[in-house]
């Protein structure tokens, strides 16, 4: 870090659960991103209720960056536990702002250059406001010191930020704030300050993967949702049940996931575009139900918001461990469509892509996303509303129904999929199931007939597979060396690339967007290359696996995995890749 | 007109009280002048969950146990259907049972029918919760005194197969209610297992009308819960409109808020890009 | 067929569901026992209750068989719907038995070598005997008369059949035989008649899949079941409950899947030895608690006895499509095992295996059946009881505990697998929990403990190999072709085998018994192979997948699949695989 | 003494109705002489559901909502330990509430202690069953009434967390009726959650202590219906022994007849193969 203009500032308040910590990270973010910086932001919080440690972390960054940096540069504190979590983490140079309310830190754990500014803020907070709640505000004040920011513009980010509060809440703030800036004046030397840089301020919006999918599935005619409570899935239901009224739209809060999922299927069938969420215990209870969309071809979207597993796990971290289930769970063969979004944008996009595709095959389709990429916010550009557009699928309306000589619900078709109509259309009656059937949707237990309808079924992804969505590919084409990762990797990746690239390594990189099937683009990449590492968290290499079943060769994938409730940092995915190329030159000397 | 499929025929064994049950629908459905069309039948899995395959309507085989979410979100997505839940008391009662306590207290439009034969007819006649308690060392259960204990639960009814006019009629008046916006109505049925336990003569005397009984007041919650449990105890069975009490279900609610039916809605996201770009703005840093 | 003693008998006796056919099976049953000959029994009813098309076929064979022959020699049918559905199976010469009460056959379907006896059973019994049923003693009567079998030996396995019947009825169906035997001496030349062979016989058991496991899981020490009824699994549920109280077992029928599994699992916790039984819709349901186990470290037995999907597919039909599901299924990463037995005796073998491994590994077993090998008979040689031997597990008893200083549930030891005492031992009291978690079972999500402990459950798998079983081969060990397959396919392969060998072709064959995790001797068989043709019942080839993602190489592996719910018959498989060489062959000569 | 794990410090909110559940059961443990290991603890999952992490026992974390069919099978398989199955109320009523009528019906001799706030404490504050019927335009569920409504439920209490003196006396009280072998043994305690529903002040003034009024006959199913329904409409809560009928547990109906605890039985192989050999030879041809 250096003290010229910053470029990439890595920042975490740390303290019990509420603290407040995450008011001091919304004050710096609407800072940071006023003076152009893009931001990501992860919070990481005990899995207790109040109290235990809580941290938020946040990243700005005049490059887009999609992960946190290797290392934290200024850390506010308030208490001890907090600094020896972080205390690994902290950069070198970096600066700790302590809130010294129950002694002086111990600094054992800590590298001899971090600074420390240690300040009482809790017991100013309540000694000069009364309040011990406004040393946020104190502490968002010594930070706006260091950080070389005028009492201006700090103070116009705080009146923002707290912009519905009452005046004189918004009166005691600002007094903190000043007094924040008074102390770091007095304890903190003026010519360590930082500087912020101040780059062109871009429209932005700052949003969750989570909260993109809901509004993805909104905008691509999404009306009824239900769900059931789970984390780090929660916030895909209480978004659509903000957002539901002006839309008109269902979000209901069912008693089990069982009941969430049949609910959706109860209204998929009746035409409206319909979706349920949750994470990785949930989805196993779902799994009968996900079977039963495919068999009865009823178009249902699932979100997965995968925690670590197996079983409870640790629920507000994040893996991608339920690979495997999502790919292969569930009873019997039955078309289905994995989709892993990266990001806030690609979660958004895959959302409506989700939602048009489970029309237009009739099955179940599947986003994945993992606790990174659901609960954590990044800045991106606005989406572009006007380019979503709704693909109706196959559906009769009456009057096409009455032009029709006879309707069958699972006729069979070129492309797998049957023209159908939804109750209420005169003409349309018929049977939907989850048992075999012939083409009115009797059942049937004819082989001849059984061998018609699961070839028909699966015939709806493999002449569709246009329809689904290609992956990202960046780097040097050209490359031997392949990256490939899904979903929070996307970001680590990138980075890492670009400093591998830098340290002169050739590097092509592909985040697969549809998992499954597999695709061509996805084999076409590996056979394309010397070796491809498959980045991933979990403990078994899932993707790795996967691929291995849809063909790839063994002696070109290398599994790079981690699980251990931790992202990779850009820095340690950069080491992993050198030693296992290190190994490789090693290997081949032989 | 447009062909579709033609019901079959039940593949029930002969004398089973479905058969019974599916007549009395029938009958109800041509005296409430329902178009197939606007009908969906969806069935739980069973013997008794065959049933919507022998009736024109839009059919749906659930999973087992899950009829009632599937009917739930079929009603929500579509008021004007008429949403008929069928099946039998394992699916309602053992594996449906948590389904069926929400649906009371959720109170959507559907018209629940659960054949009740105290036994598992399709797995070949097991034990079902409503089974002799001789036969299990377990008390039987009860699903419609289940019913009266779940607050806001508003029509609460049994009727038989051995007795299709007043089935039909409670089919009716099951019908009636949900198509007032008053919310889930609850009928069951006892339908005897002639293969694997046939109660038919067990029940026979067993039964009492309350629709008959002058005193019997089916709006007073504790007296049909007083009602129902005596005649329990005694090894007797109230049937008739036990209870009734006039909600508002959720999707009239919608309605009457001045919403649309989901259905109906246009979703074209051109429609409401002004709604959409209110919301993205909030995201706005 | 040949006129000379029969080596090799298939009959099926087929009607309306409760017209007896299974009596005529029966009896004859008792008679081919008998003479020495192997049996193997399999059941074909539509879903539906009572009525509907329903057979049963017997295959009497020398040499033991474990599947049904190409095609039907003799078929009783008791309606015209099963000479129809049967015709295209009925071999050259071979004899249909027709009741034609209803009317004389319409034999417009049956090729013209195919010769029919028509006699009124029905009308006839009701006439001279009062009574439709007796019908199944008049066509038994037929039956023997053709068979060349003398009215004593007729008589006394019909006798033995219905030992347990009141004294009149035994009669009244004494004198249907004889009738029988009469009116065929009349309608049927006597120079036609077969004659069965007289092998010496041995003490053999005839008993299903099913009923093997629930018999095993009694031997090894199992006593707590939990079940909830669904075909074709049910059989495991109801032996168990017949069986239960002489053990002091229990065998409870639950609310639904959840229940059941859940159960199971509370009474593994306290060392009880517990199983839970279902198919492919149960299973789906239980997945959620299957990775509890794998993650609380509880010793579970889970039966899946899959029938065709997805969703409800068709209950009664075989399929081989939850092998995805059941190694891959639920959510995160955790140990587990998959053992697929091939016929009865391996349902034994393999119950009593998964129950010792349940405790040795503390994690769920899984044993995957289908319907043929759960719901089918055969004959075979009674079971070695006195070769079962308990494996224990770590299990540390009160006096073992005194001694040790310290008990901590989740101790992390070399081979992955904790020492544990069950509940009521003092000083071992424990926390279990499907969280994440530090040795004493206390949660906790630090980065270190998490690697720690993800990694020790996955060592109980991979330094524990050598106790999971090894798999069934055969042929000629240097053939550079394979035929592998797992569950009802190990009897079509071996005869399968026998006629290619016969006809030339040299082949050696795998019945892997532990699919997972995939071991070695199963990769070891595919390595020595030029090519390995995986035979299985299902449409995406999950067992070739499955090997493939396990590092076997893409260019070995041939699929041959079938999903229409009728097992291969050995004919079938032989051409496949000879379709399948010769279409290589055509391949590598352009 | 071999050393075990050390109960953790509860990780409730300061002032979360839960700690008084736990005071009160160590309360009862004490009163009751449990000793530790002979105890089980399991729990559901939520804030409920991390209580057996505070107490000296053999403590279990079951899957949300499965903790009813753990502690069944923990019983049955060792009728020695008193099994105590916590949870709160999304837990029992809403995911898991199927289990809870089965387990009226099937009456294993387990204390179930069901901790009810009206939200999801742990998921950070989203309705339960139980929340407040003007928030959810649903009627909120009791779980008092249900147990009034299975037949053969034989124990039916409710505390609360402020009341822990007849917190501590209900919770003997269920865990003498399960030692008694008289079977299941229900107690719901309102515990407030004070972050996201606190309930405190709103519930105060609610509660009737039916154990104090003299004329309540806590053996009479319908009367108790009746209290407890008369005062639900009027939106108070029937505290106390609200019902109790003597019944018998499977597991000591298995005692009865003279069979082992599972966990007892001497399982190898030649202890029974006469047993073996005898169903062995039923399969013979
Ligand atoms: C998840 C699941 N478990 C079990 C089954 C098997 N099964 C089918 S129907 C049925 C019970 C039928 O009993 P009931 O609901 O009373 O209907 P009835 O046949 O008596 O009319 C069961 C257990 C299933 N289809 N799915
Ligand atoms: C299958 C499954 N679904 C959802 C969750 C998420 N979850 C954990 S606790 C909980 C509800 C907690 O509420 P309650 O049982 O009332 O306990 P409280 O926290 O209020 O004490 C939920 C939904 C889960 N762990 N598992
Ligand atoms: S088995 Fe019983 S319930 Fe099923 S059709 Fe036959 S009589 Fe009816
Ligand atoms: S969130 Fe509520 S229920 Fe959970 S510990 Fe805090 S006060 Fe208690
Ligand atoms: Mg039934
Ligand atoms: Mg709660």
């Amino acid at each position: 870090m250096t003290a010229n203009a910053l470029t990439d500032l890595n920042v975490m308040v740390a303290g019990q659960g509420g603290d407040g910590s995450l008011t001091v990270i919304s004050v710096l973010a609407e800072l940071l991103a006023r003076r152009g910086y893009h931001l990501y932001m992860s919070r990481n919080v005990a899995s207790r209720i109040k109290g235990g440690h809580a941290e938020a972390t946040m990243r700005g960054s005049l490059l887009q960056r999609g992960c946190l940096g290797d290392h934290i540069d200024l850390l506010v504190a308030f208490e001890q536990e907090a600094v020896d979590m972080a205390a690994t983490r902290m950069a070198a140079e970096s600066i700790i702002i302590f809130d010294a309310s129950d002694g002086a830190l111990c600094r054992d754990a800590l590298a001899p250059n971090v600074r420390v500014v240690e300040i009482p803020f809790g017991r100013f907070a309540v000694r000069d406001l009364r309040r011990d709640l406004f040393k946020n505000s104190l502490s968002f004040g010594v930070l706006s010191h260091i950080l070389s920011i005028d009492e201006g513009e700090a103070t116009n980010c705080l009146h923002h930020i707290f912009r519905r509060l009452p005046q004189d809440a918004i009166a005691a703030n600002t007094k903190a704030l000043n007094r924040g800036r008074q102390y770091a004046s007095e304890l903190y030397a003026q010519q360590d300050r930082w500087t912020l840089a101040d780059a062109e301020r871009s429209e932005q919006l700052l949003i969750s993967g989570n909260e993109a999918i809901a509004f993805g599935f909104l905008l691509a005619g999404g009306r009824f949702f239900a769900g059931y409570p789970i984390t780090p899935a929660t916030e895909v239901l209480e978004s659509l049940q903000k957002h539901s009224v002006r839309f008109e739209a269902v979000a209901i809060q069912a008693e089990d996931e069982l009941a969430a999922a049949n609910m959706a299927l109860g209204a998929a069938m009746t035409g409206v575009r319909s979706m349920t969420a949750t994470s990785g215990p949930g989805f196993a209870l779902m799994q009968e139900t996900i079977s039963h969309a495919g068999s009865a071809e009823i178009p249902l979207v699932v979100v997965n918001c995968q925690r670590a597993g197996p079983s409870t796990g640790m629920p507000t971290k994040p893996e991608q461990s339920d690979i495997d289930m999502m790919v292969f769970g569930a009873n019997g063969d039955f078309p289905r469509v994995v989709l892993a979004p990266g990001e806030p944008r690609d979660c958004f996009e895959l959302s409506v892509q989700a939602t048009n595709l489970a029309q237009q095959l009739q099955c179940p389709v599947i986003l994945a996303l993992d606790q990174a990429v659901g609960q954590n916010s990044s800045t991106i550009e606005p989406f572009d509303l006007d380019a979503v557009q709704l693909q109706p699928g196959k559906r009769l309306d009456a009057s096409e129904l009455r032009n029709m000589s006879e309707y069958r619900r699972y006729q069979v078709t070129a492309d797998g999929v049957s023209p159908w109509a939804v109750p209420g259309t005169p003409g349309g009656e018929s049977l939907v199931t989850g048992n075999e059937r012939n083409e009115w949707g009797q059942v049937s237990s004819n082989p001849q007939n059984r061998r018609t309808m699961v070839d028909k079924r699966q015939r709806k992804l493999d002449s569709n597979l246009q329809l689904l969505p290609r992956g990202k590919s960046w780097g040097d084409a050209d490359a031997s060396i392949g990256l490939l990762g899904i979903g929070m990797q996307q970001g680590v990746i990138e980075e890492a690339q670009q400093r591998l690239t830098a340290a002169g390594l050739r590097i092509k990189c592909l985040q697969p967007r549809t998992i499954w099937p597999v695709i061509d683009e996805t084999l076409d990449f590996i056979r394309s290359s010397k070796r491809v590492y498959v980045i991933e968290h979990n403990q078994a290499g899932q993707l790795a696996r996967l691929l291995l079943a849809a063909g790839a060769s063994k002696a070109c994938i290398g599994s790079i995995r981690k699980y251990d409730g931790e992202p990779f940092s850009p820095g340690e995915l950069c080491s992993e890749i050198q030693q296992a190329e290190a190994d490789r030159q090693g290997e081949s000397g032989q | 007109m447009t062909k579709t499929y033609q019901p079959n025929e039940p593949i029930w064994c002969a004398g089973c009280g479905h058969y019974g049950v599916r007549n009395a629908l029938l009958a109800a459905f041509r005296q409430m002048q329902v178009e197939s069309h606007q009908a969906m039948v969806l069935a739980g899995i069973g013997c008794a969950g065959t049933l919507q395959n022998n009736v024109s309507a839009y059919g749906y085989h659930a999973l087992h146990g899950r009829v009632l979410p599937a009917a739930t979100g079929a009603k929500l997505a579509n008021p004007r259907l008429d949403v008929i839940a069928v099946g039998g008391d394992g699916d309602g009662y053992a594996i449906g049972c948590g389904h069926l306590i929400h649906s009371f207290k959720r109170n959507p439009g559907v018209v629940y029918i659960l054949m009740n034969n105290g036994t598992y007819g399709l797995t070949k006649g097991q034990h079902s919760p409503t089974a002799d308690a001789e036969e299990t060392d377990e008390q039987a259960f009860d699903g419609v005194q289940l019913g009266l204990s779940i607050p806001g639960s508003g029509f609460i009814a049994r009727g038989s197969s051995a007795s299709p006019v007043q089935l039909q009629a409670l089919m009716v008046a099951a019908m009636e209610h949900t198509r007032a916006g008053k919310g889930f109505a609850f009928l069951e049925v006892l339908s005897p297992c002639v293969t694997y336990n046939d109660t038919y003569p067990a029940w026979a005397g067993r039964m009492v009308n309350v629709d008959a009984l002058a005193e019997y007041d089916c709006g007073d919650r504790i007296g049909a819960f007083t009602a129902v449990n005596s005649l329990l105890v005694e090894n007797r069975f109230a049937t008739g409109l036990i209870f009734k009490q006039d909600g508002k279900s959720p999707e009239r609610r919608r309605l009457d808020s001045g919403q649309a039916p989901l259905c109906d809605l246009d979703i074209s996201p051109d429609r409401q890009l002004s709604g959409f770009r209110e919301i993205m703005a909030g995201y706005g840093v």
